[in-house]
This record gives structure tokens, C-alpha cells and sequence, in this order.
């Protein structure tokens, strides 16, 4: 291929200059229909060494970057663990960085330029919509990747064969809220709330389904868009309807506040269950304390602490080195419960059991992982099956713990009866 | 014709070997990029952008309508391809052809509005409109997936083979081509000229019986075709369709693209669409920067070079490559030829009668008649204010008439819009000159044939025969119209270099190169020299003899003397006299309206 | 359709009459449309959060501090995007485009400076967004205060014009030659008018931040908003503006209860393009007529 | 004669590519009524708007007062004090007759005492805008309105009037209020610089005429001696 790398990345992760002016003067000679450029430029990118390229896509620039960006912090401490301690098979690991600015149209872009660089495994993007327009584009490359990604589809791996789901998916949320809301707190009138996302459809899509396996019909689904000013509307046709509880697929923190905010100029507090975003304590500087009183999100129980279980030590390392980065200061649990971390150590698993870094051979090794003890849980794969989590690990936490002195940023306090 | 050529047949040919050179360099880049690159990626993606920006070039810089929804247009297009190959296993044609008539019909859609509302508040419109259809593209999620969108959109199929890259990069920058093409051919021909008319001054369309919301409605249905083409390509190129791509935010970019590369200029979207959408391919640090380095770029280009980049190019290289003009001697010069020989006009009558207009509460025309028969020339004076421009107006159909009859050979022409009246061979002059100050001086003349010209849009988009010679014929009939008027040797410069009283000439030209059987002037000596005088009275008689109803307003009563065989005197409305010139001037009435009481008792009798 | 939303409406409705009024201040004396004018309110609210949570001011003096410098941006604005535009010609639609730029530098640097999160922006002392259920009517202090607030600016506003200054305005919207033959300078109005503008863009922003919260999204939705407003209650005309900020923000409510709350920005889109092919010049006719 | 008040100085005017006055020179001394007549086109109204600073010579001076106006802004020439009355009445029709008149005042520092002794003088001058104080400019008659309009000039007390065809499209009735009130003006001692179509009428109260054609002046004097000149004939009504 005459063009291997767009940018060669210096370890800090800027731009080098002359990399940079190099790139320029290859499209400069492009456009202008001259054929001097790949002769000249052809064979420097492999000279970088030894190192494995891992794709590193995540927003630098865009709306969603504060929230996105610090998710990459667990795959970056695995990267650099693993460096410290000698690389996979003898080879440094290198991150090759893509901003997809958190947008799904950007990234069959950024799939080339992972294809063009030679890229054979890659870390994110995040966000369902984002990792689905992702996938279409990985599978045919067929790059591993992990994503951060709930929607169920995502970790069917007949469907994308290279993608592994190191987290819970939608459908495993849904089972987790509709059980809660229905057998432990009795309620029957259940209402959604959904942000007009991929991954909201497919929590709404999976609620629906686990209500209905416990006979229930939701009293009303709302759908907003995230970027809507108001969302008042929404929550007061919740209650118009009669909703007793609500299940809200509520990603982004803006969001959660504009909600729980009018459930406290309505003067009403259902309980509400919700997907891990909710936990950010970013909500606590928006939201005053009543109005969270009685929501809880999906959480891994390796996370959560109860009077009688206290979280585990790897746990608890990895928490201690995140209250350490000041990026993730305000996203912890998201960090902490991101599957980039447990991703590249999975990798690294899976290529010394390979004892090769070809596409196949890894996936092969992969696909008969059983029982990789991460961080999250005790990930475990088939051909077919590409969502490593075991419900057994999903649990619902309390929000309102986060300010509990007990959370050290990452953990939660697990709510009553899980 | 004029002794002078009007350009070095080196300038004419030299776009025409820049457009090749560029289609040459534009069709050669998968050469020097492998079938994955992510260059051919980005290569193909302006293709697709630099589709959209012709069509949208040609609604907003040739016909003026500032559009900030096109966005809109490349959604339907996408979408459409996107849904219909994906979940109903459609070809790629077949769906492209959907999305296209698609946004065609959205452009339907979107030029009525344009036809009530003034510019900015359309434009406000536009941007509302992309704002909302952004927000339903989500909230219509049954059928178009909402957030997440369409994912896996096929490669188009050629034959059974599917097309790679490089067939997709040369499908677009082929389609791209033909775009350009198009929009050259039509701008070109008498729908560009109907356009800047329609975009400048729209009274002259009228009067060249153009009609504004048919040309309106073309630049429409062809911009967001040429967008629907642009989202079919969009969506197999990104494979991947969604609410993101098609944001208010993209739409302004679009407007932002045409403006930067130099709104009404053949070249403009194409350089914007090179400069926007590749600098930041470029600097790629510098992408979270990019919008705000735009905005300043686009806040300085519009302040030190509104006409754009193409804009500011063609004004440098037209300011070395301008000739020295002679002084208005010139002019001058030519009206010493000989004057050249016109085949007979069959002139139309116009008769009016009981004509009665009002303007809130003031009678503008009170009870006016007015009878001009073929060949002979009616002047209508009167002091400022007192209806004679008005008068025109109604004649025209510009005014509706409160009362009255109004025939043009016998036609009675109550009800008819301005570009009817015109049809049936009324040509009319204005006040201050109505010209088209983009284009050249033959161009103008031109447009007054619009509604002469039988081409269909299709033969003059591909050039074909009976187009080329149609057009070859009125181009030579115009110039001898401009050759009859005296200022053949001005015929390629723009109407803005021409002095204002030639410019009063080309407007005769035009009317009479509408086939005006009836030629209403309105004041054509004002600001006139007296050697253009001489001329003008010369061109008037020239014409009246050949048996054109001439209808004339004039405050210069020794012109009026000399070529008018009857005059009307308006006064506050009202006829104050008719009649011969001799007698009407020796009116004491007339003198009074013209030179006040005192005069009538010492003045001399004319 | 039931009381609560005739609630919603009102108060959205009276934001988007600040937001028309706003426009119109502008508009009188140079016939510029601010397409930044979203972002100014936005930047109000923004500075204002700044000013009051971050930096600790009183509400009063959080919102002086507001005024004035959005007040001064629509100065700075005036400066280098209108008035080199109109001294070219009068008629020069150039500013669609450098009030657009503007738009967009003020969008981006306000991204960069601020982050996307937004901040919660207390109501002043006194008032509180807590729901008061009032005979079965849910508003809070707040609501009621602002929809006060906006009806003693709209009346303020015009008593602006009332002055000499403000008639000179007026005078200016009607006829620039006129008014520059007897002695008043469209140049000092025009910055006049955009100081005034920005600083009643930003008292909007401010307004409206306990309600929708300071974020960046408050300017394009707004921007749009007040359009409607203003171009139905014909440009110009601030009592139009404020009749026509109810009827949009009524019909927003209305059109979100009876349909979906996500067709909202559609259903105003309905109502003011049909408003507009009917009448043109807005319901209450155009401000300054003049045959020529 | 007198101090030149205004003096036009050799001066070229035009809209954009198109010349409409060529080396044009005209002086208006102190106290007098001048008279410029000429053919509609002419160039009468362009030189007014170019004195009043609408217009900016391409070549020449305009020097009033002592001081050049040339390049001065509108609203400076009128602090100046000198006043442009335009064509077509040009007034604030959605507005008061007072709005008007206090519009008039507009950038001075009067004090309430005097701009009511102005507001005063002008209703001694056109009683009708005493009566008629509350109701809208545009409601008024043709001639009340161009009454308004010189009254709202000389709320400044002008040096210089300019008024540019104050009798056109008025009923006979009312040129004849118009010319009683320019008459009056002048015996107050406003110098006058009067535009009119009613040549004679204009020649009749006028101390000195300029004669205008295409954009040049082709006779001048005093006003008696113009009246009965060639000159006059071939530019105005030259049949």
C-alpha cells in the first residue's frame, strides 16, 4: 500500500511536524495528479519498530468529548502496564489515535485510515450509534475491536465476527431494571423514558421484551432527542400517563439533570432506574440531593459494596489510580466500568495463547476464551456469542451513593435486595 | 458589425482548455491512489460536495435564492438510496433514481415559498426548515432509523460487478463534470440570462416576459437534484447514513462553501468545495479549530472580497487583461456610420381609454386615454409627478388599473401579468436603465429574446444542433440590433462599464430584440449629451418609420417636437391637453402646468 | 389540551418575545437581521452562570455584568460584521453572511471557553422554579415573574422609543435619506441600537437560564424561535412580537401535548410559514410604508 | 454682493461609473435667495444631495461657512447649519407632527425654553401645524406636509436653506401658501438656495439664478436678467 500511515504519532500522542508537512505534501502531490509520492514516502511507516498499533478511536474535538475522552483512561493504564512489563510477545503496544469526534458519519473514515495503516486491532469508539456505523465498516476490515457499545447487536458475533462486547448490553439492562422495578419494588405501571439514540432504541427495544416476559406493558415510552433545550414535556406526559416507576435510558448527564430536575418542580419522585451514566457526580452539582434519592443504574457487581461485600482488591488498585488522573476526575465510574481496560489484557491473552498477532489465529483464541477474570466480571466467548458479560454480574446501584465516602470515585452502593 | 473584435480569440478558448486541464487532472487520482486509501475516500467525498455546490451555486448565486436547507436535498437523496438498497434490496440506480425525484420534489416544495418572500426572510426560512427536518429525520425513526441511521449501504453494481473505489471515485468525479457541464450550458443560454434577471432586477424580466417563478422553480428542481445525485453518491461512499451528516449546521457549511469559492461564478463551488472541505483534511490538528477559523475567513473574505475567491480572480485578471477604452468620443465615432438597414416592424396599436388608478388616496391617473396607431410615435409630457411613469406601468401590467381599458391591437389587456402584456409585442424602456450589470452588453440585448427562443432545456444542456444554431442566429440578430443602435463595438463588455447613455440603447436593443411592435420609452434623453440626443432622436424616427408604435416620455419638449405626431399632457393625473405638438405647446393651459401663471401671459408663443 | 401546558406555553412564549424585541432593537435602524442574535442570548446566559455561580456575584450584579458585555459584543459585532457591509450600500445583503460568521466564532469560542455541559443557574432571591400548585394550576414564582418581566420590558422598550433618541431611530428605520438630512447620524444609532440589542439579548439569556439552563444548544433554538416571532408579529413592531412570541410558544406547547413533544420545532415551522405566504409582512402589517 | 455663504468650486458629481455634474461652480452669498433652475435631469437635485454631503464629489470644493464640506458627513454639514429640504417631502410619516418638529432639533442642546420658542416660530410661520400637532405626518395634505418639512428644518435655525422643488404636486392654492412662506423666510434673513420647476415663480423671489443643463451651468445672474435670457429659453422649454 504507497500511503501506510496518515500521521505517525509520537509517544505523547501530538503530531510530529515533519510527519505532519510530509502528509501535506503527499496530498499536495495527489491533487495536483503527481505520481512522485509513493516511491518517495512508501517505505518509512513500517520503520517505527516493533510496536503493535492498536487503533485508538475516541473524540478529541466535538460535543461529547468530556464525557468520551476520560473512558479511554482503563485501556490506557492496561497499555501502559503491559508496556512497563515487557509488551505483548516481546512488542510494545502503540495507541494510533482517531478523533471520530463522537459522530457515526465519521467513522467509515476512520475505519480506512485504521485499514490503510495496517491496523489489526482497535479500542472504541464509543457510543452505540457511533460502534454500529463502526462495525460495518471493521467487520469488512476485519479488525478486532472492542467498543463501547450497549446495543445487544453489537455482541453478536455472527453478525460482527471481530467484535467483542466487554460490557453489558441492552439487553441485559433491561432484564436488570424490569426485574427490579417489577419483582423487587411491586410496580406494575412502568413508564420509559428514552434519549433518541441507538442505544436508547435498543434499551427500549430490551425493556419491552423483559416486561413483557413478566406480563407487563409499558403505561408510556418517551422518546427525546438529546439535544432538545426542554425536556419538561417529556417527564410531564410520564407522569400524565400514569407512570409509577420509570425506566430511563438516559446516556449523557445534561439530559439526566434537565429530568430530575422536573420531577422536582413537579413535586414527584417515582423511582427510576437507568443505565451507569446516571451515576457521573457531575448530576450532583445540577441535581439537589432529593431528586436522586430514589434512582439507581446498571453497574457491575464487582463494583458495587454492601454492608457485607466490599469490592475487590484489583478493584480497588485500579480505582486508586484513577483518583489519581485528573482527566478522569468526575467520570470514574465510567472509567472504571469501560471495557478498554479488561480489552487489551483480554488481547494480550489471547495473543500469547495464539502465539501470533495474525488476525485469525487471535480470533481464534478469543472465541474459546472462558472465564478471562476481568475486571468486570469473568468474561467468557463463542463464535457466536461475542458479549462476554454474565448477567450474574449486572446489578443496580444507588446513585445518591456516589457521594458516599465508601465510592472512592469508582464504586457504588448496590441497591437493596440485589 | 464592429471593426474591433470583441475578445482575443485566445481568451475565448482559454476556460475551455482550464475546464479540460481540470477534468484531465480530476479523472487521474485513482491513478496515483491505491483502490483503500483514505485520500481516494476523501478524494470521492468532495466529488460528492462539489455535485451538491453546483446545484446550490445555481439556486443562490444565479438565481439569487439564498437557500441555508440544502442539506435537506442530500438528506432525501441519501436516505432514500441508503433504505432502499439496504432494507428492500433495490440497485443503486434504481434507488439513486428515487432519492433524486425525491429532492426534486422537495425543491418543488421549497421554491413556493420563494416566490412571496423576500430574500433574508426566505433564508430564514431555509434554515428553520433544515433545523426541523434535522429534528424529524430523528423523530421519524420507523423510517429512518432514528439516531443510529442506515448502516451497510451496498456499493453500486454495474452489470453484476460490484464497483470498488476507483470506479466510484471516477462515477462521481465523471458525475461532477457533467454537473458543471450542465450548469455551464444553462447559464450559458437564455435560462442563465432569465436568472440574473431574476436575481437582479426583476422588472426586467418581466418586461422580457420572463416569468420570475418559473425561473425560480427550474433553479429549485435543478439545485436539489443535483443534491438528491450528490446524497445517492453520499451513501454509497460513506456507507453508513445518518441524522449526523445532515445537520442545519452542513447546510450552512454548504452556503459558506459557494460564498468562499464566489456566489455566481462557474468555478465557485468547485474552489470552495476544494478549500473547505480539503484544508481541514490537511491540518488535521487543527480540526477542532475549523469552525471558528471558517467563520473568521468567511467574515473577512465577505468584507475585503464579497465576489468570493473566483470572484476576486476573474476582477484581477479582468483588470490586466482590460483594453484602453477610447473616451465617450467613441460613441460618437460610430453614430457617423452609416445607419444600418432593419426589415419593416408591423406596429400594434394601443388604445386606452377612461384609465383610472389610485395610490391610497391620491389619483395617480384620473379618466387618461391615450391612442397610438403603427408608425407613428405618441409623447406624453407633463410635470414630475403627474402619472406618466404610472401610466406606463399600467400599460405594462407592473400596476393593476383601478378602472379603464386598456387594448393593444385590440387586445384588451386587463388581468394579464407584466410577461404576458410583453408577449403580445410590447417592449418597454425604464426610467433609469435596466440593465444586468454582470452581464455583457450582447447578453442583455439577448435577454430580451427570451421568449422568442424555442430550444428545449434539455438540447441546450447537451448542446445539441438546433440549440447551437438557435442560439448562434439570436446571438448574430442581437448584435445587429446593437449594431442598429450604435454600439456594436461595446457588445462584449459588461452593462456596468457602459455609460448611462448607451445603456439607455442597449434597453432599445432589448425591447426591439423582443420583437416590440410597440415601444414604450420612458425618458430616454434624460442625462443624455446633446451629440446622444441628436443619435437617440435619429433611432427613435428610424424606428417609428419602420412601423413600430412608438409611446414616448419626455421632458425634452424640442424632441418631443421633432418625432411625436401627437402629444398627451398629463397633469396631477389628468389629460390637461392633446393633440399636435404645435398646438399643444401653444396651450396657455400647458405653459401654465410647465412655467407657471406669469409665464402664460409674456411668454412667446413656443 | 390542559392548563399546564397553557403554562408552558406562556413561558416559553415570553422568551421568544424577548427574543423577537431583541431582534427588532437591532433591526429599526439598519434593517439587519443578527443571525448571531441566538448566540448572544446565549453568550448572556452563559456569563451570567459564570458570573453568579463561579464567580460568586449577587444576582444583580451577575446580570449588570451580563448586559454589558453582551452589550458590548453586539457592538464589537456592529463594528467589524454590519456597518463595513452597509457603508458599502444600503441594500447589500452581505450581512446574512458576516452576521452568520459572527454567529459561528461566538458558537465556537463559547464551545472552547465553556465545555458542552451546562450549568444551573439559580432563579434571583425570591423567586423560586419550585411548583406551587395553585388551584390546580402548576407554576412556580418564577414562571410568574417572568412572564411579568417580559411585559414591563416590551412596555420599557417602547418607552425607549419614546425619546428623542428613539424617535430618531424610528425616523432612521423609515427613511435613512430623511433622517441624515436633518442631522441625525444612522451611524451612532446603529451602534446605539446594537449595544441595546446585545444587552437586551443577554437580559434574555439570563432570563431564561433558570429555565432551560446555560449551554451552548440555547442559541440556535432560540435564534429560531424569536425569528418567528418577530417576522410574525411583522419586523419591527415589538407589541407584534410579543402577541406573536405567545401565540408561537402557545402553539409549540399545544402542538407537543396533542402530538409529540419532537414535533415541536415542526409544528412552528407550520404555523409560520403558512402565516407568512398569507401575509407576508407578519399579522400586524409592515412598520413603515412608503410609495415611492 | 455680499459674503459667499456657500461656494461650489469646479466640482464634479456622479452615481458610481456615470457622471452627472461636470465642473460645476455656484455660490450662494449671505442672506440672499438664489434660484437654480433647469430641464428635469439637469443635475439640480444630484448638486443639492452632493452639497448636503449624500454625495461625495469625485473633483472640486464646497466650501461653507469657511469651512470645506466636501467630505463631511451628512449629519455634520447640518450641525453646520445648513439644511437640505429634499424633493418628495421626505418626512417621517409614522410619527407625530411634533415628532417631527422634535425630530427636527435632533442633536442640539436646546433647552426646553428655546426649542419651545422654535416650536413656537415655526407655528407662527404655519399655524395649520399648530392645529394639526398630534396627528400623523402622513396624514396631512400635500402642502401641510411640505410646510412640515421646512418647519422641521428650521427648528435648527438654519445659515443655509436648500429646498429642492418645495411647490411639486401641489394645487395652485398651496404653491402660493408655499412661496408666502419662503418669502417670509427670507425676510427673517435665511439665506436660501431654492430648486423649483415654477421658473418664474421662482425668478420672481429669488435675488440671483443659476441656469442648469446637463449638468453644467449655462447662464447665471441676477435674477431679473435670467429671467428674460436666452439661456433660460433653450434649457427649459426649448421647442
Amino acid at each position: 500500500m504507497p500511503f501506510s500511515a496518515a500521521f505517525d504519532l509520537r509517544g505523547d500522542g501530538s503530531i510530529d511536524r515533519r510527519s505532519l508537512l510530509r502528509t501535506a505534501a503527499r496530498l499536495g502531490a495527489a491533487a495536483a495528479g503527481a505520481s512522485l509520492a509513493s516511491p518517495l514516502f512508501g517505505g518509512d511507516a513500517r520503520a517505527a519498530g516493533e510496536a503493535v498499533k492498536i487503533g485508538w478511536v475516541r473524540p478529541t474535538t466535538g460535543r461529547l468529548v468530556t464525557s468520551f475522552a476520560p473512558l479511554y483512561l482503563g485501556g490506557g493504564i492496561a497499555v501502559d502496564e503491559i508496556n512497563q512489563a515487557g509488551g505483548i510477545l516481546g512488542r510494545p503496544i502503540s495507541k494510533f489515535e482517531e478523533d471520530d469526534e463522537a459522530s457515526p458519519a465519521k467513522e467509515p473514515a476512520i475505519v480506512r485510515k485504521l485499514h490503510e495503516a495496517e491496523v489489526n486491532f482497535a479500542v472504541g469508539p464509543t457510543g452505540s450509534s457511533q460502534s454500529l456505523a463502526s462495525l460495518a465498516a471493521t467487520t469488512r476490515a476485519k479488525i478486532i475491536q472492542s467498543t463501547y457499545a450497549a446495543a445487544a447487536e453489537a455482541g453478536d458475533g455472527k453478525r460482527y465476527p471481530y467484535h467483542y462486547q466487554l460490557m453489558y448490553n441492552t439487553d441485559q439492562q433491561g432484564q436488570v431494571c424490569a426485574n427490579y422495578m417489577v419483582k423487587n419494588l411491586g410496580i406494575k405501571k412502568v413508564g420509559i423514558l428514552q434519549e433518541s439514540t441507538a442505544f436508547g432504541e435498543q434499551a427500549t427495544t430490551s425493556t419491552k421484551a423483559a416486561l413483557k416476559a413478566l406480563g407487563i406493558d409499558p403505561v408510556s415510552v418517551q422518546v427525546y432527542p438529546i439535544t432538545a433545550p426542554d425536556l419538561s414535556a417529556y417527564v410531564r406526559n410520564l407522569q400524565k400517563e400514569g407512570a409509577e416507576g420509570v425506566i430511563a435510558w438516559i446516556a449523557n448527564v445534561p439530559n439526566a439533570a434537565m429530568i430530575f430536575n422536573t420531577m422536582k418542580t413537579l413535586k414527584w419522585f417515582p423511582p427510576v432506574t437507568g443505565h451507569s451514566g446516571l451515576f457521573l457526580p457531575a448530576l450532583f452539582e445540577l441535581v439537589p440531593p432529593d431528586a436522586i434519592k430514589n434512582v439507581f443504574a446498571t453497574y457491575y457487581r464487582n463494583f458495587t459494596w454492601t454492608d457485607q461485600q466490599k469490592p475487590g482488591e484489583r478493584q480497588v488498585a485500579l480505582a486508586k489510580k484513577l483518583l489519581a488522573i485528573p482527566e478522569a476526575k468526575g467520570y470514574e465510574v465510567n472509567v472504571a466500568s469501560s471495557p478498554y481496560y479488561d480489552f487489551v489484557y483480554l488481547l494480550k491473552a489471547a495473543v500469547e495463547q495464539a502465539k501470533s498477532f495474525e488476525v485469525d489465529k487471535v480470533k481464534q483464541a478469543l472465541d474459546s476464551t472462558r472465564n478471562f477474570p476481568g475486571l468486570v466480571g469473568n468474561l467468557s466467548f463463542t463464535p457466536d456469542n461475542h458479549c462476554g458479560i454474565d448477567i450474574k454480574d449486572v446489578v443496580l446501584a444507588s446513585v445518591a451513593s456516589g457521594q458516599d465516602p465508601q465510592a472512592m470515585g469508582s464504586f457504588r452502593e448496590r441497591a437493596p435486595g440485589q | 458589425m464592429a471593426s474591433t473584435a470583441p475578445s482575443p480569440t485566445r481568451m475565448r478558448y482559454l476556460p475551455v482548455v482550464a475546464q479540460l486541464a481540470f477534468a484531465a487532472a480530476a479523472l487521474s487520482v485513482p491513478f496515483f491512489l491505491s483502490g483503500g486509501s483514505y485520500l481516494l475516500y476523501v478524494a470521492t467525498q468532495l466529488g460528492v460536495y462539489v455535485v451538491a455546490a453546483i446545484g446550490l451555486n445555481l439556486l443562490a448565486g444565479y438565481v439569487g435564492q439564498v437557500s441555508l436547507g440544502h442539506a435537506a436535498f442530500l438528506a432525501i437523496g441519501a436516505y432514500a438510496t441508503a433504505l432502499l438498497t439496504v432494507d428492500h434490496q433495490w440497485s443503486f440506480w434504481a434507488a439513486a433514481v428515487v432519492g433524486i425525484v425525491l429532492s426534486a420534489g422537495l425543491g418543488v416544495l421549497m421554491a413556493l415559498p420563494s416566490f412571496r418572500l423576500t430574500t433574508w426572510y426566505f433564508a430564514f426560512i431555509t434554515l428553520a426548515f433544515a433545523l426541523v427536518f434535522e429534528k424529524m429525520i430523528v423523530e421519524w425513526r420507523g423510517l429512518t432509523k432514528g439516531f443510529a441511521g442506515v448502516i451497510g449501504v451496498p456499493p453500486p453494481q454495474f452489470f453484476g460487478f460490484e464497483l470498488g473505489q476507483k470506479a466510484l471515485y471516477w462515477l462521481v468525479a465523471g458525475t461532477a463534470i457533467v454537473c458543471f457541464l450542465i450548469v455551464r450550458n444553462m447559464v450559458k443560454s437564455r435560462f442563465g440570462r432569465g436568472f440574473v434577471a431574476v436575481r437582479d432586477t426583476p422588472a426586467a424580466a418581466l418586461a422580457a416576459g420572463a416569468s420570475p417563478q418559473r425561473l425560480k422553480m427550474l433553479g429549485f428542481i435543478v439545485a436539489a437534484a443535483f443534491a438528491g445525485i450528490a446524497g445517492a453518491f453520499f451513501a454509497v461512499q460513506k456507507t453508513v447514513v445518518t441524522p449526523d451528516d445532515f445537520t442545519a449546521d452542513f447546510s450552512i457549511f454548504f452556503l459558506l462553501t459557494v460564498v468562499l469559492g464566489g456566489l455566481g461564478t462557474l468555478w465557485g463551488p468547485v474552489f470552495g468545495a476544494l478549500v473547505f472541505f480539503l484544508i481541514p483534511e490537511l491540518l488535521h490538528g487543527l480540526e477542532s479549530w475549523r469552525m471558528l477559523v471558517y467563520g473568521c475567513i468567511l467574515l473577512v473574505l465577505m468584507l475585503f472580497a464579497p465576489q468570493g475567491l473566483v470572484g476576486a480572480l476573474n476582477a484581477g485578471v479582468r483588470r490586466l487583461t482590460a483594453r484602453p477604452r477610447g473616451a465617450p468620443g467613441a460613441a460618437a465615432a460610430t453614430s457617423a456610420a452609416a445607419p444600418v438597414a432593419h426589415p419593416p416592424i408591423a406596429g400594434a396599436a394601443l388604445a386606452v381609454e377612461g384609465l383610472k388608478k389610485r395610490f391610497g388616496g391620491v389619483a395617480a391617473l384620473d379618466d387618461v386615454a391615450v391612442r397610438a396607431g403603427p408608425g407613428t410615435c405618441c409623447a406624453i409630457v407633463g410635470p414630475n409627478g403627474s402619472g406618466k411613469t404610472t401610466l406606463l406601468n399600467v400599460v405594462g401590467g407592473f400596476y393593476e388599473r383601478d378602472e379603464g381599458t386598456v387594448q393593444i391591437d385590440g387586445r384588451e389587456t386587463r388581468g394579464m401579468s407584466a410577461q404576458a402584456v410583453a408577449g403580445l409585442g410590447l417592449g418597454r424602456t425604464f426610467q433609469t436603465p435596466r440593465l444586468l450589470n454582470d452581464l455583457s452588453i450582447v447578453d442583455n440585448v439577448l435577454l430580451g429574446a427570451f421568449t422568442r427562443e424555442r430550444a428545449w432545456l434539455p438540447e441546450i444542456v447537451l448542446r445539441l444542433p438546433r440549440a447551437r444554431r438557435e442560439a448562434a442566429a439570436l446571438r448574430a440578430e442581437a448584435l445587429g440590433y446593437l449594431d442598429f443602435v450604435g454600439i456594436a463595438d461595446r457588445a462584449e463588455d459588461l452593462a456596468s462599464e457602459v455609460p448611462h447613455g448607451q445603456q439607455r440603447l442597449v434597453e432599445i436593443a432589448r425591447a426591439l430584440m423582443g420583437g416590440a411592435r410597440l415601444l414604450m420609452l420612458d425618458e430616454p434623453a434624460a442625462g443624455l449629451s446633446m451629440v446622444e440626443l441628436d443619435k437617440l432622436e435619429q433611432l427613435i424616427s428610424r424606428i417609428r418609420d419602420l412601423g413600430a408604435t412608438v409611446v414616448i416620455v419626455e421632458h425634452h419638449l424640442d424632441l418631443v417636437a421633432s418625432i411625436a405626431s401627437h402629444v398627451i399632457v398629463l397633469d396631477r393625473g389628468r389629460v390637461l391637453a392633446a393633440g399636435a405638438p404645435s398646438e399643444v405647446f401653444a396651450d396657455p393651459a400647458v405653459q401654465r402646468a410647465y412655467m407657471g401663471e406669469r409665464a402664460v401671459q409674456g411668454a412667446p408663443a413656443s | 389540551m390542559d392548563i399546564d401546558t397553557l403554562v408552558r406555553g406562556l413561558v416559553n412564549g415570553s422568551l421568544y418575545a424577548l427574543v423577537a424585541v431583541s431582534f427588532n432593537i437591532l433591526y429599526r435602524p439598519t434593517n439587519v437581521f443578527n443571525f448571531a442574535q441566538g448566540e448572544l442570548v446565549m453568550l448572556g446566559a452563559m456569563v451570567f452562570a459564570s458570573a453568579s455561580t463561579l464567580m460568586g456575584l449577587p444576582w444583580i450584579g451577575a446580570l449588570a455584568v451580563a448586559l454589558v458585555a453582551v452589550g458590548i459584543l453586539g457592538l464589537i459585532e456592529e463594528r467589524i460584521a454590519v456597518a463595513p457591509v452597509l457603508a458599502k450600500s444600503q441594500h447589500n445583503t452581505g450581512w446574512v453572511i458576516t452576521t452568520l460568521a459572527v454567529s459561528l466564532i461566538i458558537s465556537n469560542l463559547v464551545g472552547r471557553v465553556w465545555g458542552p455541559d451546562p450549568i444551573m443557574v439559580e432563579p434571583p432571591p425570591l423567586l423560586s422554579t419550585q411548583t406551587l400548585d395553585w388551584t390546580g394550576i402548576q407554576i412556580n414564582s418564577y414562571q410568574i415573574a417572568l412572564i411579568i418581566v417580559t411585559f414591563v420590558m416590551v412596555l420599557a422598550i417602547e418607552r425607549v422609543y419614546r425619546t428623542r433618541h428613539g424617535k430618531a431611530v424610528l425616523a432612521t428605520a423609515e427613511d435613512r435619506e430623511a433622517a441624515l438630512l436633518r442631522g441625525i447620524d444612522p451611524a451612532k444609532l446603529s451602534r446605539w441600537s446594537f449595544f441595546l440589542g446585545g444587552a437586551f439579548a443577554g437580559l434574555t439569556g439570563v432570563l431564561a437560564a433558570p429555565i432551560l439552563y446555560a449551554s451552548t444548544a440555547l442559541g440556535p433554538s432560540l435564534l429560531l424561535k424569536g425569528f418567528a416571532a418577530a417576522a410574525v408579529g411583522s419586523i419591527g413592531n415589538n407589541r407584534g412580537a410579543l402577541i406573536a412570541g405567545y401565540l408561537i410558544g402557545l402553539t409549540e406547547a399545544i402542538g407537543a401535548s396533542v402530538l409529540s413533544p419532537g414535533y415541536q420545532e415542526a409544528v412552528i415551522f407550520v404555523l409560520v410559514l403558512t402565516l407568512l405566504l398569507l401575509k407576508p409582512h407578519g399579522l400586524f402589517g409592515r412598520p413603515f410604508t412608503r410609495t415611492v | 454682493m455680499a459674503d459667499k455663504l456657500l461656494s461650489v468650486e469646479t466640482v464634479d458629481v456622479g452615481y458610481g461609473h456615470v457622471g452627472v455634474i461636470e465642473n460645476l461652480s455656484l455660490a450662494v452669498p449671505k442672506g440672499a435667495v438664489v434660484a437654480l433652475v433647469g430641464r428635469n435631469g439637469a443635475g439640480k437635485s444630484t448638486l443639492l444631495r452632493a452639497v448636503s454631503g449624500l454625495l461625495t464629489p469625485s473633483k472640486g470644493r464646497i466650501v461653507f461657512d469657511g469651512r470645506d464640506i466636501g467630505r463631511a458627513k451628512p449629519h455634520a454639514i447640518v450641525d453646520a447649519g445648513l439644511l437640505h429640504v429634499a424633493e418628495g417631502r421626505r418626512l417621517f410619516r409614522s410619527q407625530t407632527v411634533d415628532d417631527n418638529l422634535e425630530l427636527g432639533a435632533y442633536g442640539t442642546s436646546l433647552s426646553k425654553a428655546d426649542f419651545a420658542g422654535r416650536v413656537e416660530r415655526v407655528h407662527e410661520l404655519f399655524p395649520i401645524l399648530k392645529e394639526k400637532r398630534h396627528d400623523l405626518a402622513g396624514a396631512l395634505s400635500g402642502g401641510q406636509q411640505q410646510m412640515l418639512a421646512i418647519a422641521q428644518a428650521m427648528m435648527r435655525d438654519p445659515k443655509l436653506l436648500m429646498l429642492d422643488e418645495p411647490s411639486l404636486g401641489l394645487s395652485p392654492l398651496l404653491v402660493d401658501q408655499v412661496f408666502a412662506a419662503i418669502l417670509s423666510l427670507r425676510g427673517s434673513g435665511t439665506t436660501i438656495l431654492l430648486v423649483e420647476q415654477l421658473v418664474e415663480r421662482a425668478l420672481e423671489i429669488a435675488d440671483a439664478a443659476y441656469v442648469m443643463q446637463n449638468g453644467r451651468v449655462i447662464a447665471n445672474g441676477p435674477a431679473a436678467e435670467i429671467a428674460k435670457s436666452e439661456a433660460l429659453k433653450t434649457a427649459y422649454m426649448a421647442v
